[in-house]
């Protein structure tokens, strides 16, 4: 048992720390202030922060990354996080995929794409999954209906894969570079089985990004539509060509769900840190009835009570990230996520609450925490995503 | 004797105000800008066709020409109108109230004959009540259970000119209505040796008086609903009558509970939002479609929608209660209710509960409920406001615990 | 017209039974044996007096002898009674409910002549419905929202002998006062060979038919207030007009809620647990001093105590609404209250409440809220026993959304 | 970061749990029903225990114990209580006494006590510090009044102190060979200056114990009243003879305070672990409309949420020992403290509830548990125990 952290993971965290205070904190409310959801990017911090490794932190050295490990990657998110959930998301999401490049590509696909992404400060990658009808669905597939979850079509003709249909919800999709879709390619078959993964990039003739998202929280990491129309993709970007989804379920697939979960409760933890801080200047410093508010009992249980659930959260989540490492699989990535979603809306709450009872005037930096806190509700703490952990469980125990 | 049925009237203004809601509120509330909560104002036609409808004088009693709304038919009328929109909810509930406080119980004859031809001339004009100061505290907090007086001292002061008007200086802040109020109350400090606290008298101070400066507040960056301004009274001269009752002895200290109905008005509000947010997620899971069956056929989809149901019925039953006990103060000491502080219990419970109600809602939506393209993150939004719009539940309970423990201060 | 005001019928009789149970009750809950939970059987004495002052047959009509109580009424009461014990109070509101159902509602003329006396003979015979059975299941669960029947099998069966006398044979279990009952009304299958469910009559059993055993269950390790007992019948007969209502089509269906009555008095038991353990926190509040001040005066207690008081006084609100309503059912038609399973609404909403009451009374009285040695870890040990008893807080919500999403089972 | 255990701590776990599962759990229902609060003691279960090493645990190599580290004891603690919180409560309670006797006595006292203690598998210690009318008093002293505490009084005479006053609720007061009291010796100063620590043996004259606390949970774990009615203690028996409190109150004082909360989220973790796996138990075996109850989504989501706060739990503790092995003072201790009564009393509440949805009758372990849980509300996770704890951060903060 051992909680140190080595040197390697000190210096990004310390780096990631710097790059928060100094370049991402002084812009992150002017961004969620832009009221055009397309518009909230910033490519000068972006290419800023990739010059700096951030971008393309989970590149394994042998194609020319960092090879940070996974504990190394939650202390970066959480950092960034610090500065602005929605920042540090956007420079995340590339790591997802670049795990997924370097664990289930060809190595012609990671020569070709790896090599690219490594060279472009403006590569960015994301996933499309969710379709307009097919949300959970593909997340707890129903048993007994092989026709529910997603509908975009893949047909081959050749050496080509014909691509119809569309995406939403889908991360980066307007300004990314590089997508991996999932299409159903064969419709006789559930979700499970069915359905093939594409390597898409931009330019694909057929292919383009919609309607950018207007989230009321992380506002500057961007979502929007992927619209496939007759898109022509070569038989040559199928991701596992052995057919199917196989070994893309399995723990292994760190670069896939285990990862985003990982990914999902280290960034809550740096919103927390960020709520926690923010409160106890606030006790410190704000007098009622002319004595500063951390005197009161009232105040004193909301800061122990984020501060407690914030550590709690820590401790799960370095765990999770050296089970990573270790390639363990448990339901512990999943509970995680979902804990993560209970503490950071509760304690940005908590943080808020404090902000806000002393008179008529809303804090913008503890209002935005809340809305950022309120994006986990789907993605990782709604009944589809509690449940979709625990079956793991329940299957797994005898 | 013990009796749950509403009255005929109740039951008519209700479904009017519920048809007024749905053919004249939503679709303006629904608009883009005003979901992307840029601009929440009210619209001046949607305030005009609510005031002509009787809405805004709708406390008022009927011989002054108002429908003479008891606290329980405000509340449903509130509940109503805050189901489509909270800021318009919100200055007309202000006004009506603030109609029968003034013109019903406060002013003299003469008064009401000179102010209502104001309210009256114009459909579209407020009123309001300036009760709260730039730097006041008005939070129990630290002062818990310690004799101190906790009435803020008010530093806005007038005088009287030898011609008998009187001469205000100072400043209000957060005043709710102020730049559409016809008529605005402001409390005074008149006697300047009085201690803190005392020596407060309140006058009736007409928009078109000179010297009152009323700068409207941006709207977003308030825990409040419908419209504040700041006002300044520089030199600003009224006539020696237009003080309100007593001098020096304000019947409208500041944090007066407008005789006890304004409080239950916010909470029905927030049970009126709430309810808003709860039919939307009811809706959707009964269309929405996941694992081959619509969402409100599976158990946490059913479990939730039942938990926000159990909410919104038990607060709406509390505000109710608490409408009922204001305008029936003697039920209390016939004991048929509990001798408990019932509008702050009303309005925490209701906060509270409405502010898990949106998220739960919102959860029904899954990531829909997030995008500014739909009502479900502004109901989120509007949860929270009402959460710290007047009173936090802390405060509500810190004093509630006063009064449970019997503690008077001196 | 709405109105919260209880009669003076209502107001003499809750001063009564407080003061009856000030003297009668509480000094017998807070004996040793019974704090340590060891024998929480109703001691005869208790029950023989609250007979005497007409709360065993307190909702039976006056014109029978009884004291015509309403549903309101009878909550009123079971809230006073289980305040001081809640096992004493499950015995007579379960006498009472059925003395008005069984006597005024269902009997012929000639029932009520024959069996009146039975009951007005000893003052300490109870009355009993023996609905459940051995391995039968009555939670929603799985079955939610799916459209299959959920009527329990009954089992226990009778058949006609030659001379028209019933033969009954079978057995129930887990029945309230089948120990002490004077009468037991039994749900059994007339028609071997009706489907599940159906053709099933009610026949009524008095205590000394032959062939009817009754053996009392242990209750320290039930999820039950009040005496349980299983009944087993070895041919038992009964005489052929015992039958209550029609045959093959019992009036008392398993799971009735006896006229809607049932529910909303054991939530009223519920709130009258959740009120003895407030004021015990509350009273030592007012005395420990930590600190150098008595404890109710420090922020974090105080906040807690608010927070019991607001859930107490939703969740009493909200059972006196679901009690009126099931004695008013038009006012759902009329839509003065909303259209929902009040009485399960109120029956969760305060299983909830009064649990987080009991938890929140327990930690104001530090370590001592652990000791058997005072009523508090009892308090705590009753309120989960009203959380999981008859209906769990799960399957009563599973129950609302069903009936928000206007499901009805064929 | 490392979460792997060592030999040690694996050997001694494993050694735990097999106890737990052969000795502990097979009477401990039984004791728990016992109605005399002072007979629920099992010394045959205690003797054998002591002779598997648990009783020792603590002591440091150089007094002949095992020397092991603070996650081991969280290890040993957890799977102790997994099997009964209070027999291992029994435990451990020496533990924290063992820490204070290496830690703070005089290498005369380490001889005559801790070589007693050793030898002797019937020779348990207590604390006491709770009086009548000062319970959190003494864990919060009110700053604006000195005469608040303790009453318990000492006064010196000769080489002798004469102690007079009581204590209550004190741990093994009924069984135990030695205690630690602190006692007034100067009332004219605060809790925090005026007060001296007695090794208290129980033949000391004027010395008895009284009462049996009847508690409704950790009905094993004895708590009783000490009397002192001119007790007379020698000046060799006063802990840290340099006189006032100064250095137990330091992060080092692992013997005292630290270690307490430690061993309370420790336990509360077994008391979890003991629920979860009933829970899944049940879902998996018992049926309703005829099917298992774990296929019902209302039944996942409650084992999620108490596998989820579990393992969150299980982090914050292994971490909080790993804090305490390396002597880093923080309020983590607390923290797991008091998180650790939430989770204890939401998952055993969970448990019953779905052991108590199908009919009327209680499951007996259920109930335990939840019986159990609630002893933490006092201990660890009221008000008073929440503000302790947050007062130290806020202190700390800038």
């Amino acid at each position: 048992m051992d909680f140190t952290l080595n040197d390697q993971q000190h210096e990004w965290q310390a780096k990631a720390r710097r790059f928060a205070e100094d370049d991402i904190r002084p812009v992150s409310l002017a961004r969620d202030r832009i009221l055009d959801p397309a518009q909230t990017w910033d490519w000068d911090l972006f290419k800023k922060g990739s010059r700096l490794g951030f971008r393309t932190l989970a590149v394994p050295k042998e194609y020319g990354g960092p090879g940070t490990d996974f504990v190394t990657q939650a202390l970066v998110m959480a950092e960034l996080a610090r500065g602005d959930s929605a920042i540090s998301k956007a420079f995340s999401q590339n790591w997802k995929w670049s795990h997924l490049i370097a664990s289930a590509c060809t190595p012609e696909q990671k020569q070709r794409f790896l090599s690219a992404f490594m060279a472009d400060d403006t590569f960015v990658m994301g996933k499309g999954i969710t379709e307009p009808n097919a949300g959970s669905d593909n997340r707890l597939p129903p048993e007994d209906d092989v026709r529910a979850g997603m509908r975009l079509k893949a047909e081959r003709k050749g050496e080509e894969w014909i691509l119809n249909g569309e995406k939403c919800f889908i991360a980066n999709a307007n300004i990314g570079k590089l997508f991996f879709v999932d299409a159903r390619s064969d419709p006789s078959k559930s979700v499970k089985e069915g359905v093939t993964m594409f390597l898409v990039p931009r330019d694909t003739p057929g292919f383009r990004s919609g309607k950018v998202f207007n989230k009321n929280g992380w506002r500057f990491y961007q979502n929007a539509e992927l619209i496939f129309e007759n898109a022509r993709v070569p038989q040559a970007n199928v991701v596992d060509q052995s057919g199917g989804h196989g070994n893309l379920d399995k723990g292994e697939r760190t670069g896939g769900d285990l990862f985003g979960d990982l990914e999902l409760a280290a960034n809550a933890l740096g919103v927390c840190m960020s709520a926690c801080e923010s409160a106890m200047t606030l006790a410190k410093s704000r007098t009622q009835g002319g004595k500063p508010l951390a005197e009161q009992q009232s105040v004193q249980l909301k800061l122990g009570r984020m501060n407690m659930l914030t550590e709690a959260l820590r401790s799960y989540v370095l765990r999770v990230a050296w089970e990573h490492d270790q390639k363990l699989a448990s339901a512990n990535a999943g509970f995680v996520m979902n804990f993560s979603t209970d503490v950071i809306q509760e304690v940005t709450q908590i943080n808020m609450d404090l902000h806000g009872a002393a008179g008529f005037t809303m804090d913008a930096h503890a209002a935005k925490l809340v809305r950022d806190g309120i994006i986990w509700t789907h993605l990782a703490g709604d009944n589809v995503q509690r449940m979709k952990v625990v079956r793991r469980l329940v299957k797994a125990a005898k | 004797m013990y009796d749950l049925h509403l009255s005929a009237e109740q039951l008519e203004i209700r479904d009017t105000v519920r048809e007024f809601v749905a053919n004249e509120i939503r679709p303006m509330a629904i608009k883009p800008a005003r979901m992307e909560a840029l601009d929440r104002r009210p619209p001046h036609d949607v305030l005009l066709k609510a005031s002509r409808m009787g809405l805004r004088t709708l406390a008022l009693s009927e011989a002054l020409g108002g429908a003479g709304a008891d606290a329980l038919t405000s509340c449903i009328v509130a509940e109503e109108l805050a189901a489509g929109d909270p800021d318009v909810a919100a200055v007309l509930v202000e006004t009506s109230l603030l109609s029968h406080l003034l013109f019903d119980r406060l002013m003299t004859p003469a008064q009401r004959d000179r102010f209502l031809p104001l309210l009256a001339a114009d459909d579209s004009s407020q009123l309001a009540l300036a009760s709260h100061e730039p730097g006041s505290d008005t939070e129990l907090g630290i002062n818990y259970h310690r004799s101190v007086p906790l009435a803020p001292a008010v530093q806005c002061a007038a005088t009287r000119t030898p011609s008998g008007d009187w001469l205000i200086n100072g400043a209000k802040t957060f005043v709710p209505n102020a730049t559409l109020a016809a008529l605005v109350a402001v409390p005074v400090k008149t006697d300047s040796k009085a201690p803190a606290g005392q020596g407060v008298s309140t006058l009736l101070v007409p928009n078109n008086a000179p010297g009152m400066i009323v700068r409207e507040l941006e709207q977003n960056a308030g825990w409040y609903h419908g419209l504040r301004a700041d006002i300044t009274f520089e030199d600003c001269r009224v006539p020696g009558d237009h003080l309100l009752g007593e001098e020096g002895n304000s019947p409208l200290a500041a944090g007066i509970e407008l005789a006890g109905r304004s409080i239950p008005a916010v909470a029905a509000m927030n049970v009126g939002l709430g309810r808003a947010a709860y039919e939307a997620a009811l809706d959707y899971a009964g269309i929405r479609v996941q694992g081959a069956r619509r969402i409100i056929e599976h158990q946490a989809i059913g479990t939730l929608l039942a938990d926000m149901a159990i909410r919104l019925e038990t607060a709406r039953t509390m505000v109710w209660k608490a409408a009922w006990v204001a305008d029936n103060p003697a039920a209390v000491a016939q004991r048929s209710v509990a001798d408990l502080p019932l509008t702050t219990l009303a309005r925490v419970y209701s906060a509270e509960a409405v502010h898990r109600v949106a998220l739960a809602a919102a959860e029904v939506f899954g990531g829909m409920g997030v995008m500014r393209d739909i009502p479900m993150h502004k109901y989120v939004q509007d949860a929270l406001i009402f959460l710290h719009s007047g009173m936090s539940p802390d405060d509500g309970k810190l004093r509630i615990a006063e009064a449970l423990a019997e503690f008077r201060r001196a």
